[in-house]
């Protein structure tokens, strides 16, 4: 259930090599209120094995949509982190 | 699905989806799997999705398209295991004039590659299995 | 004839005469008879032409497309009574990459219309029956 | 036959409304040597009924490629004479 005031916990959604290099493709993060996707990713290399492999900069989407690191998130939220798009 | 299938895409039946008496021009762009890839020889390519995301992205595409130019869109992308010289996207876009079928058409696989979470690996002949990163491969792409 | 028929134009069939492995790319312009010109509902077009020359025209213009793009193109332009929503011409041009494949098939499709001695007379529903002059005419082609 | 010295005698092809103003679609014209494609239609003008009525400037082409009026004409050239292009 949303909260405003309680812990913020997301899901986080890996796809393709970063599922391959990370070994899941879904992990449960819970966050200080009002953290930032780059607050997320920092939390995710820490507590994450194989996630510091991953890039530096990651693309991210919330919900579906694409979001920059700056992007608030809040309990309950979906976080993809995409590997370099090849559709096409 | 609107816009992901597994099954072969039809561009005849696609372009037939937009075509009306109103509409004079109908420009259309297949992207087929190639049989090499940066000198490596290509035997096949496995596309996948975040299928959700992926849906949404290409109704948004498809609707930013329709909403800046007077024409009507469809889009689809193929997910799967594709043969070389298989048509992996179709993009057809129809309106009264041709400049705004080909700017619309051209918009929108531009915006699906730059926009869409889809991903690729490739099969080589010599045995080799590979994602393909998009953005670290210039001329890679159709 | 090469590139003008009387008979129905197949699209699926140009693009699959140019698709091979090393063509990832394919871009196509389909030009559909509308149902209404400059405000007049029609009911159906005569296209005719000057065939010898149309087939030299078109057949220079594929060439010079395929001498300055990296490219294979199709092109067919239907002659003979056509009605309201049947193509008129296909244009594909396939390509390693879609850039090469995008302008091709546009150029094309431009020196088509200024070079090819193709001409049309309009039905329109109100009975008149009238050539159609592309020059004075800005707009009205799709 | 072509020949170098005698007189220049070519073919004037018309189609659609041209054909139709003209009420022929071919007429044989026989001009000076070295004539040019504007010698040809001002002879063709004076010449032949309706083709006065045509618009001055006329798209044409010989040998079944467009040329320029300053073109010159050889004997048993075949000259289009285009009314505006309409295909696609």
């Amino acid at each position: 259930m949303p909260s405003l005031t309680g812990p913020t916990r997301v899901t986080i959604l890996l796809f393709a090599q970063y599922a391959e290099a990370v070994g899941r493709s879904r992990v449960e993060i819970s966050l200080p209120t009002d953290a930032t996707v780059a607050d997320l990713l920092s939390e995710f290399r820490r507590q994450v094995a194989g996630a510091a492999s991953l890039p530096e900069r990651l693309m991210c989407a919330v919900n579906l949509s694409h979001v920059l690191p700056g992007h608030h998130l809040r309990d309950g939220d979906e976080v993809a982190v995409l590997p370099p798009l090849a559709g096409g | 699905m609107t816009y992901l299938t597994e099954s072969a895409l039809d561009t005849s039946r696609l372009i037939a989806a937009v075509l009306t008496p109103e509409r004079g021009g109908i420009a259309a762009f297949v992207g087929v799997v190639r049989s090499e890839h940066q000198g490596r020889a290509v035997t096949r390519l496995e596309y996948s999705a975040y299928p959700e995301m992926a849906e949404a992205e290409c109704g948004r595409i498809v609707r930013e398209a329709e909403a800046r130019w007077p024409v009507r869109v469809v889009l689809e992308h193929r997910l799967g295991t594709l043969e070389v010289g298989e048509a992996a996207v179709v993009v057809v876009a129809a309106g009264a004039h041709r400049d705004e079928a080909f700017a619309a058409c051209r918009h929108v696989i531009e915006e699906l590659k730059r926009r869409v979470p889809i991903w690729k690996r490739e099969h080589f002949v010599d045995g080799g299995l590979e994602w393909v990163n998009a953005a670290q491969d210039r001329g890679g792409a159709p």
